[in-house]
């Protein structure tokens, strides 16, 4: 049973509306505008991403990755300049060394490796920031939710008093227009 | 009333109801630990103490206080948990029942009673199991406890060899007894005394630390310390707590979970002053907390000697090797 | 002659640690980071009834709660002022009018009016040390027969960082028999009055204990609580007719968290006011 | 002459002469074979200092804590020796705040039931790496045997299985802090834990932050560490953190090239901290 069959049976409990979120945390020099490109050339890829500007790919703690993944994303990618091409000249060097080793420290912990990603994309590939997207996205929305956080899922709420209208759990913007009965 | 140990296991599985978890102390991957009893469990009452202590079922590490949300008009709206259930401790040690009298005084005295601690208590039967023997780190005779008598237990069942000997000490307790009918007979058997190797006397060390906070013995003592919370953590009368939230948008929960005197944030203000900056202050003060500070203001001692903190910390630092020193000072 | 008589562990209440939803109502600016806030429930009646002195955990539900003096209250609204230095004070700087917080109390003891009447009142307090005491004098003022002479020692280390300043210069000194000294730490362009520390400035003014008959009230930092001792105690004043109150860092208000403990008193519980003679006998690790 | 004897006559002349303001080592405890870290800083204390095949803890750190009194002195073996490296590598220390006596080690003992300890069994380096003098010969250990052996166990499992394994490890999690108390290579002045207005790492005990905590240390200790095995043994809820530890310094090792850190004062800096041109490429 390959890994996405193994996790296929994990949706069991997944309403159908429900869409991967995936973080991308894009290098300002490159990525960042490799995205803008993308976005002036119409290119359009699944809104499932944010994408949140940093520095440098050097700059990436692996501690945003973990945060991430604990806060309810379901995906991480990373992407900054080529080797040789950095703002900072040595940045995405360290970068490299850093999420090759922290990649396999997640896997090794348990995380699908198609949940982390790291991607070299420079400012002029908006092709290749969409395709890597598009991919990223689509590997997410098959492995299903990772809700790291199971001790907490979205508050099981302690018996609401008199007459309030329940908290809806499903976040807002993904609130579908007319909740199906 | 007689229990023999060959009715134990039976009347175990007879007691583990729907409406109430039973919890025995057992080995759970490799900590041994009260957890919930249930047909894989085998309960382990020949360990004198649990490793980590039942204070958890009273006073959980993490404990959900209250959830506040955004109501339709946009004002925050705040909704109390009551987590508390219906709970039975089979096989609690007379020392870990000492020191739910601490924190009964902590928790439910002094002008203000802690209701999620309050709700867990009154749900909680606690059925104490006395000790024949005891391990090399037991030293609670000689703080005021005897090893076969808990008074504040529902049941007490003293060892006594192959039987216990049980007592119903609490109008629950009577309860409880009760619906043990067919698996106790009629009779009493004389406990076994518990013999402790380690024993320390407790005579005048109370006052004596009264004067000596500045005594070098501190700096002696708190060079070795390693400031980590293990004896905290692992301490049953050990009753420190933070509070914090965690946020989801605009709604979240706020929690209350274990802390430790040891941490250096534990007391660092706003302003960047920490009125125990360095290690020394910090295990004085737990020491002074343990021996004097908990006696001068409930009159009780707030070590029950049972002896994890002596077992489990990482550089073998001993509260009985401080009681020593103290005594043999003039 | 003993000390003053203080009461203890005095506060009561249910349900401790579950706040209260409260609005802000009005928000003063005492300095560039001093703010005043008056809080009223949602539904505009006053959170809760305290004495002068009391505390409260006041906070925001999303990012924590600290605790703060109810620095002066009426039959609508209680006021906490607010020093901007940690991460919740700076998101309660960035509230507006309106916004709702969290409050729960009133916490701690209360400073002993009963045992003061009649007696001289010297109140001695430095930079964000003024609210707790403004507590004290405020109820002075409002049962001003009850009290004798009322001085006020107040320093800062800039003119800014002055707090309440139009009850100061405006509003207190025009009260029957009281007189205000206001100085500051250091030279001011927009300050002509004296320039000392509070200590140096206390010894300036030779108030004397009035053989028992004038009672200091304390509060500032640690340094400047340690020096004015030390001047009070030169000048005559025993140290039972000197009442402070202390701060520490607090969690639960109701001395059950552990932390702001002095020896085995919880100076959220049992204090925080206290005389210095109490002080003295404690394990002080302030 | 056993070490132990030595050990006493030159701590009591280091500190008679002088030469050294604190002496660290070890004393016996209450319990037969216990043995607990003493710092003594009067010669008449020396005869209380023991070494022998049950002094479980490593001394490093305390020299942090300790310099600031003067210069110290201490019994150091492979491991200990191999944390001062480390902190005077980190700038913790310097090299002349301490005066080292070298023991060899032929690894320590459980006080209860007298087998080698789990974090001396895969010891690679029983005598010290730096001293001033020797206290004894060295031990001269055998390399042990399979270095990675228990990662590879991990490794071989599939990914939910590894998954629900850590899970169960995170649940044991107390968040004691003992591993980072007794790490020589944790050593920052205010650790992301302690720092509440950053709030990286929130305090409730649960699965999630627990991992959190964890990952963050694995990485921030990852190329220094130096496989003493104190975190392993200090754990008082048992978790396996040299599975972690190794695993990293595996992938280290295979990437970037065989490296052991803290053997010698004058080692090259960490794979982390440096890069190459040639490393191999996987994210393109």
């Amino acid at each position: 049973m390959s890994v996405v069959e193994a996790n296929k049976t994990a949706q069991v409990g997944v309403p159908d509306s429900w869409e991967p979120k995936v973080i991308a945390f894009c290098c300002h020099w490159c990525t960042y505008t490799g995205a803008d490109l993308a976005g002036l050339n119409r290119m359009n890829y699944p809104a499932n991403v944010r994408v949140l500007r940093i520095p440098c790919s050097g700059r990436m703690n692996p501690q945003y990755v973990i945060e991430a993944l604990n806060k309810g994303c379901d995906g991480v990618l990373v992407c900054g300049c080529h080797p040789g091409d950095c703002h900072y000249v040595t940045g995405n060097y360290y970068a490299r060394r850093r999420m090759m080793i922290f990649k396999r420290l997640l896997e090794y912990e348990g995380l699908e490796p198609e949940r982390f990603q790291v991607r070299w994309i420079s400012g002029a590939e908006a092709g290749k920031f969409r395709d890597t997207v598009m991919s990223v996205v689509e590997q997410v929305r098959a492995l299903g939710p990772l809700n790291l956080t199971r001790e907490i899922p979205q508050f099981e709420l302690p018996a609401v008093p008199d007459g309030q209208e329940a908290f809806n759990a499903v976040p807002e913007e993904v609130m579908p227009e007319e909740v199906s009965a | 009333m007689i229990l023999t140990k060959q009715n134990l296991m039976p009347l175990l599985r007879n007691l583990t109801g729907a409406e109430r978890d039973v919890f025995v102390p057992t080995q759970v991957d490799g900590v041994s630990k009260f957890a919930l009893m249930d047909k894989g469990t085998v309960p382990d009452f020949e360990q004198v103490n649990t490793t980590m202590p039942p204070k958890d079922l009273l006073f959980p590490q993490t404990q959900k206080m209250y959830h506040f949300d955004v109501d339709a008009n946009g004002s925050y709206r705040i909704h109390e948990y009551d987590e508390s259930r219906e709970q039975l401790v089979f096989g609690i040690r007379p020392c870990d029942m000492r020191s739910i009298v601490c924190l009964d005084e902590v928790f439910l005295t002094k002008g203000f009673v802690d209701e999620f601690y309050a709700n867990a208590r009154e749900k909680l039967t606690c059925v104490c199991i006395g000790c024949a023997s005891a391990a090399e780190t037991c030293f609670c005779a000689s703080m005021d406890v005897d090893p076969q008598l808990a008074p504040n237990a529902d049941v007490m069942l003293q060892d006594c060899g192959d039987v216990y000997n049980v007592i119903a000490q609490t109008p629950k307790g009577e309860v409880e007894v009760a619906a043990w009918a067919p698996f106790v007979e009629e009779g009493v058997v004389e406990p076994v005394t518990c013999e402790q190797s380690l024993a320390v006397s407790m005579e005048g060390v109370v006052d004596k630390l009264e004067g000596m906070y500045d005594h070098p013995i501190w700096d002696n003592l708190s060079i070795k310390c390693l400031n980590c919370g293990t004896c905290t953590y692992l301490c049953p009368t050990c009753h420190c707590f933070d509070i914090s939230q965690d946020m989801r948008r605009k709604d979240g929960v706020r929690f209350r979970c274990w802390d430790s005197c040891m941490f250096s944030e534990y007391t660092m203000m706003a302003g960047g002053h920490n009125p125990r900056p360095e290690k020394l202050e910090r295990v004085r003060n737990r020491f002074m907390h343990k021996l004097n500070f908990f006696e001068r203001r409930y009159g009780m001692s707030l070590c029950v000697g049972c002896g994890r903190c002596v077992e489990k910390c990482p550089v073998a630092l001993d509260i009985t090797r401080l009681i020593d020193d103290v005594a043999a000072i003039g | 002659m003993s000390g003053i008589e203080i009461a203890h562990g005095c506060a009561k209440g249910e349900r401790p640690l579950i706040p209260q939803v409260c609005r802000v109502v009005e928000i003063t600016q005492e300095t560039p980071d001093v703010k005043s806030f008056r809080l009223q429930t949602l539904d505009g009646r006053k959170p809760f009834d305290c004495q002068p002195g009391q505390l409260g955990m006041f906070g925001l539900l999303a990012y924590g709660e600290c605790m703060f003096v109810v620095s002066a209250q009426s039959d609508e609204w209680v006021q906490f002022t607010v020093k901007k230095v940690g991460l919740v004070t700076e998101q309660l700087h960035a509230l507006s009018v309106g916004d709702e917080v969290s409050l729960r109390g009133p916490y701690g003891n209360w400073w002993p009016v009963e045992a003061c009447k009649g007696k001289d009142m010297l109140f001695i307090s430095g930079g964000i040390g003024l609210p707790p005491v403004r507590s004290f004098l405020l109820y002075c003022l409002e049962h001003r027969e009850d009290f004798g002479r009322i001085d006020l020692v107040y320093s800062g280390s800039k003119y800014d960082d002055l707090v309440f300043k139009e009850q100061l210069f405006d509003i207190w000194p025009n009260e029957p028999d009281m007189h205000v000294h206001v100085s500051l730490y250091h030279e001011d362009p927009q300050w002509d009055g004296p320039v000392a520390y509070t200590a140096p400035f206390l010894e300036t003014l030779e108030l004397g204990p009035e053989d028992g008959n004038r009672v200091a009230v304390l509060c500032g930092g640690p340094s400047l609580s340690r020096t004015c001792r030390e001047a009070l105690v030169g000048v005559g004043f025993d140290e039972g007719h000197i009442i402070t109150t202390l701060e520490m860092r607090m969690k639960c208000g109701v001395g059950k968290c552990g932390r702001c403990n002095m020896g085995g008193h919880f100076i959220c519980l049992d204090g925080p006011i206290f005389t210095l003679e109490e002080i003295a006998s404690m394990h002080s690790d302030v | 002459m056993t070490a132990q004897d030595t050990i006493r006559a030159r701590a009591r002349e280091l500190l008679e002469n002088g030469e050294v303001t604190t002496f660290i080592g070890w004393e016996s405890g209450r319990f037969e074979n216990q043995t607990t870290p003493l710092v003594i800083t009067d010669a008449s204390d020396a005869d209380k200092l023991v070494c022998n095949e049950y002094c479980v803890n490593t001394l490093a750190k305390y020299a942090r804590d300790v310099v600031t009194r003067g210069k110290v002195g201490m019994v150091v073996r492979g491991c200990d020796s191999r944390g001062i490296v480390r902190l005077i590598n980190d700038q913790v220390i310097n090299r002349e705040d301490v005066y080292l006596i070298g023991v060899g080690c032929a690894g320590v003992r459980d006080r209860k039931t007298g087998e080698l300890l789990k974090k001396c069994a895969e010891c690679r380096h029983g005598d010290p790496v730096i001293c001033d003098e020797m206290a004894g010969d060295a031990a001269g250990r055998p390399q042990p045997s399979e270095r990675f052996k228990e990662v590879h166990e991990v490794e071989l499992m599939t990914q939910p299985e590894r998954s629900r394994y850590f899970e169960g490890v995170y649940a044991k999690c107390i968040r004691c802090y003992a591993c980072r108390d007794v790490c020589p290579c944790c050593t920052c002045r205010e650790c992301f834990v302690d720092q509440r207005r950053e709030n990286w790492v929130g305090k409730q005990n649960n699965v999630a932050e627990n991992r959190f905590y964890s990952l963050t240390r694995v990485m921030h200790i990852a190329d220094r560490c130096i496989e003493c095995g104190e975190c392993e043994r200090a754990c008082p809820m048992g978790l396996p953190l040299m599975k972690l530890n190794r695993k990293v310094i595996k992938d280290l090792n295979d990437l970037f090239g065989e490296f052991e850190s803290s053997m010698t004062l004058d080692e090259e800096p960490g794979k982390l901290i440096t890069y190459d041109l040639v490393d191999c490429e996987e994210f393109m």
